[in-house]
């Protein structure tokens, strides 16, 4: 991890990531107990030990960027920077919810931080990002456009195609799967001939692809910096495949009996949220009472979120049809 | 008479197909070491190994493909689509090539494919995924549509499904996996097109299907008290459609009231609405009445949820205006 | 007044968007050098150039969804698809994406995304490529759905159509680019939700849209030499629904027949019959009647293919069996 | 063109497949004619300048083998040895029709040889051969099927998930790309950055994929043979290229204006039709007389099928909803 030299990251911009890498962990416990309590309803997907891959990747975008991911979408949404109350009051159904309690878990937005939305139909944000980076294209504009996926998402046809129209149109997105190795249930083995080597897919568009080890935030955005540069630079689009794991089920309803004990333990030796933090002090780059501190700031900022969330009103019945369409059209 | 659940009735009509006939086998997501999004097929994998309980890629078009090719060469695929929502991605191959087939090939070729799917809102899971497209596919020539409201009616139309040597969507609805019912023993069998009256009763009659029935069941119930008796007709299949008994019905009654958990406009109730004027129009003693969905995605705040689905408190409504009481 | 062509009509509408304003721009398959399958684009490619006339794989559910990204963006895609029948590929953006993510997003976002695309049967290219989903589109909530007649109406209602924040679905006629009709010259728009009485008469309503107007127009020509005054209302847009029109005329007729093209179970159709019914049931004469296609694949052979859709002759034959003549 | 000893072929069987491709030239350039003369209908795709392909892939298969395609069939149908008949009566909207006048130019079907159907939606066809595939492996015949694509498919969802299907299940299915360097009138170039080598994309499945000389039916042959034997050996799919063109427009309708006239010409001088005559004169394979009588007979085909077509009854109407559900089903 010499990677800290050559992106000049200052101790506090180390411990910057490192706070939000374990604001996300807390946030989806926080999620796993409200979701016990009967606030959090439906489906509910926590992000817990992909950390790294939004925290390092997101950090290396500008402003006007633009975010587009998947379901598993609340780390992606704190990395950005959506407020921890705004999400935790979208996932209680609030009306200050993200999505004005519209959306849900799975279905994220934040104008405000060019955080375009989670996608809940696998595959489904491909083109929707490509559309956002030809945008981009079309106004001369230099926003680049980040696109998550899982693995899963390359076994859907509309991976093809958006990875096709965004080589062959030059786009300035990136496509950035987290392969976590696993679908639902099912492991990529079983759904991906290529699964040991994702990000090879790629070629057969032409697209530049890269690996990283997704548990290791640094190297994440070490690659990432050099990625956005080429892409920015009118380079056209690029793959990054960044091998994770889930340390949850697929969902709070999967107990996820189908990994081997093995498999789990392995990945949790690896756990990208303690490891940063080890390295950290071990590097000298935090000391034990900053990393204690952050814990603490985390601590109430998610204590706050979740009473911002139970505090604040459900929508009101009368608006159930606000924003189907623009305010005046039928 | 046993007494099981929605989710047992499915999962024993798809164990019988499997033990039965080997050209039966199962396709679709996570159906196999998951056990199925649903637990419908729990320890099937296990039980009848993978070349039969196939788990497939997330691909929802070739999966249907797939089957529409396995079942032209005389295989009996059963696909699982996780809910009727993803059918968005495979409905070509639904529509232009399973229903299509036999008709475009003067005949020569059967498409005998079973698609499983799941329906419905009242799950909390957003506008993507809570969406009823059950009536879509009633529209296209070619497609059986199958909507069972009880594990009965589950077990008795699969049966009757298997035997079909066209393609049939077979839907189930999310909430009623757990819904308990009883079911006779022995090997009896729903055909497709028959209506079944759910609840007798002479002032007014719902026409409803999948768990609508159960929403209109309870209605029904309340207003028992209040001396207003319901009839409650349940399609079963919406392709073919009973309207004999719906009209028989409504002959009896003069009132008729659609319920469906789409939304109105478009919705498949104005099907059954339009044909019940048409059927019984000097019978009527009043317009057709719908309930529906309201006319907006479906929103995952649970208080706004329940307001863009039918409830029975909703249907009990509709009917009192609709009997002036 | 000059007389031009629905291909002129559709032509000039994008033509008018591209000079007025950069946002907009055109993305499909082979609009580009080879003009357009319908050639409704041709020589724009020429005339705007490659990067605002954007010729695409093909990709349906891709230019669809890189639409919706754009439109959230800002700009004003205008994306064709080549016929309505392929854009089953991309439906999961229309329905999942285009219509639900400014409510999902709690009005933060909005998709002013217009796709058009060609519907109909008549033309001998079979089953796969004669439908008419329309209907389908106009059943979601979030979309609005244009299905003009004429060379006016296409124009008219395309000009509202730019100014809209929310998808638009605009269909036209595989057969009426040839159509020729008066459009007013100077920058008249028609709104959106406006049915038109295209032709007045006092014995009975036809509602209908698209090529039906025509056919209908042509049916009522003949009943008016029999004595029969056929009043003919077109619906314009099924997405927002003007019933006002329609029960206005129904109250005058006492008799209505919705005519459609799409096989009749399920289709638009049966909204409209349904809420005549139900907004019109004291002055009906007689029960709301539908005529529309059979319940078949569209067959290829001409023969076949003209029984399976409604023709003038099926019309006036429903018309006067209606009102028992 | 060496591929004759290997292939052992005798002059009879060399004959037989210049007789296939004859044929089928012929047989398009009468269905030009009937469509000026208002008897064929609806939308019209010529096969013409691409019969090496049908012809060579086709003759390497066993009649219980499985062939679909796209809706550019006639070609096709005819190399599987679909009555010319039947197919000119579809054409036609006859009841003698080969899909009962139901299907139409893009809609053949003919079941008694295993053709098991033109499909016109681009790519739609690949998952339906996919699931042919399995159900041979699932019933442990060894049936392959051969899919028939255009470059065009190429650029579709379907194509990828199918591709994938295959590979992980390994499934005894052969995709058959013609590239014929355009879709409707967008060049590949426009719509594939992969254009110029195809085949390549099969990397991405793990699916061998091979390139061949289209025009060239021998060529074409060759490389089937070894396909064909190690597909039906177990060995899962394979992916063939084959480079060609079409010497007409996309349809009867379209002038092709758009096609620069030196590579029309250039394409025009490797016609497959006349290439393979030439070779068989100049290698003693057959005669003038044996080309000749060739000619006749086929022109007698062509003759017969266009007055069986002519001479047949439409369907009845009161078939129209005859075959919309099995007998008896409502
Ligand atoms: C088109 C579609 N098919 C199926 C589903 C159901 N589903 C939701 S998540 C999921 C697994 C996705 O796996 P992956 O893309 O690897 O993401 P991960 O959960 O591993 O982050 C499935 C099958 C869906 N949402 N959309
Ligand atoms: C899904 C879909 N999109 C568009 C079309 C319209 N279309 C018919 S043929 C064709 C071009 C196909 O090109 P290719 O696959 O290369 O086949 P070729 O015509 O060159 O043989 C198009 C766009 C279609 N039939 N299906
Ligand atoms: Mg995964
Ligand atoms: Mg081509």
């Amino acid at each position: 991890m010499t990677a800290i030299d050559r992106q000049r990251l200052s101790k506090n911009q180390l411990l910057g990531l490192y706070r939000q890498m374990h604001l996300i962990r807390e946030f989806e416990r926080e999620c796993e107990r409200q979701y016990t309590r009967g606030h959090i309803k439906g489906f509910l997907h926590v992000y817990s030990g992909e950390e790294a891959i939004a925290v390092g990747a997101i950090s290396t975008l500008e402003p006007q960027d633009y975010v587009v991911t998947h379901y598993r979408d609340h780390g992606h949404a704190l990395a950005r920077g959506v407020s921890s109350k705004d999400i935790m009051a979208e996932l209680f159904g609030k009306a200050t919810g993200c999505s004005k309690g519209r959306g849900g878990s799975m279905h994220l937005f934040d104008a405000s931080k060019n955080f375009m939305g989670g996608y809940a139909i696998v595959g489904g944000q491909l083109p929707v990002a490509t559309g956002l980076a030809l945008a981009s294209q079309y106004r001369g504009e230099n926003r680049i456009a980040l696109c998550f996926m899982g693995d899963g998402a390359l076994n859907e046809g509309e991976f093809h195609e958006a990875m096709n129209l965004a080589a062959i149109w030059k786009l300035p997105v990136i496509f950035f799967c987290e392969n976590n190795l696993y679908g639902m249930g099912a492991p990529a083995s079983t759904t991906l001939i290529m699964h040991q080597e994702i990000y090879r897919m790629a070629a057969a568009y032409g697209i530049p692809g890269a690996e990283v080890d997704g548990n290791d935030v640094l190297a994440v955005r070490e690659l990432m910096l050099e990625v956005v540069q080429r892409v920015r630079g009118g380079q056209g689009p690029y793959f990054i495949e960044a091998k994770t794991y889930r340390l949850r089920g697929h969902s709070i309803a999967d107990p996820a009996n189908y990994r081997p004990p093995e498999e789990v333990s392995y990945w949790q030796s690896r756990d990208p949220v303690p490891r940063f933090k080890e390295w950290l002090l071990a590097e000298g780059q935090a000391s034990q009472a900053e990393i204690d501190q952050v814990g603490a700031s985390v601590e109430q900022e998610i204590v706050a979120a979740a009473q911002f969330a139970e505090s604040s009103p459900f929508p009101q019945p009368q608006d159930l049809h606000k924003w189907v369409y623009e305010e005046g059209q039928a | 008479m046993a007494i099981i659940s929605y989710r047992e009735a499915v999962s024993q009509a798809l164990r019988e197909a499997l033990e039965e006939d080997h050209r039966f086998f199962l396709m679709g997501e996570d159906i196999g070491p998951y056990g199925g999004s649903f637990a419908v097929t729990r320890g099937f994998w296990e039980e009848f190994g993978p070349e039969r309980v196939k788990d497939s890629p997330l691909s929802e078009s070739a999966i249907v493909g797939a089957g529409v090719g396995a079942a032209m060469a005389g295989l009996r695929p059963m696909v699982e689509i996780m809910t009727i929502n993803f059918s968005l991605l495979a409905i070509d191959q639904i529509v232009n090539h399973a229903a299509k087939i036999r008709y475009m090939s003067g005949g020569q070729f059967s498409v005998p494919l079973c698609i499983r799917t799941v329906t419905g809102a009242g799950a909390s899971v957003g506008a993507t995924h809570s969406q009823s497209f059950e009536g879509w596919y009633a529209s296209v020539p070619g497609l059986h549509v199958v909507v069972p409201s009880t594990p009965k009616d589950a077990l008795g139309l699969f049966r009757s499904c298997r035997e079909l040597m066209d393609p049939v969507i077979f839907v189930e609805h999310i909430l009623l996996y757990g819904a308990r019912g009883e079911v006779p023993d022995g090997p009896f069998k729903i055909p497709l097109g028959q209506a079944e009256v759910k609840r007798l009763g002479r002032d007014v009659t719902i026409v409803t299907f999948s768990r609508m029935v159960h929403v209109c069941l309870a209605a029904a119930e309340q207003l028992a008290v209040e001396g207003i008796q319901v009839e409650v007709v349940d399609l079963r299949t919406l392709r073919p459609l009973d309207m004999e008994t719906v009209v028989h019905s409504v002959r009896k009654t003069r009132h008729a009231l659609v319920v469906e958990e789409a939304p109105k406009q478009g919705g498949f109730g104005a099907e059954i609405a339009s044909q019940v004027q048409h059927l019984a129009f000097d019978y009527l003693d009043g317009p057709v009445e719908r309930v529906a969905g309201e006319e907006v995605p479906i929103p995952y705040s649970m208080p706004l949820e329940r307001l863009a689905i039918p409830d029975p408190e909703r249907v009990a409504r509709a009917i009192r205006a609709q009997l002036g009481r």
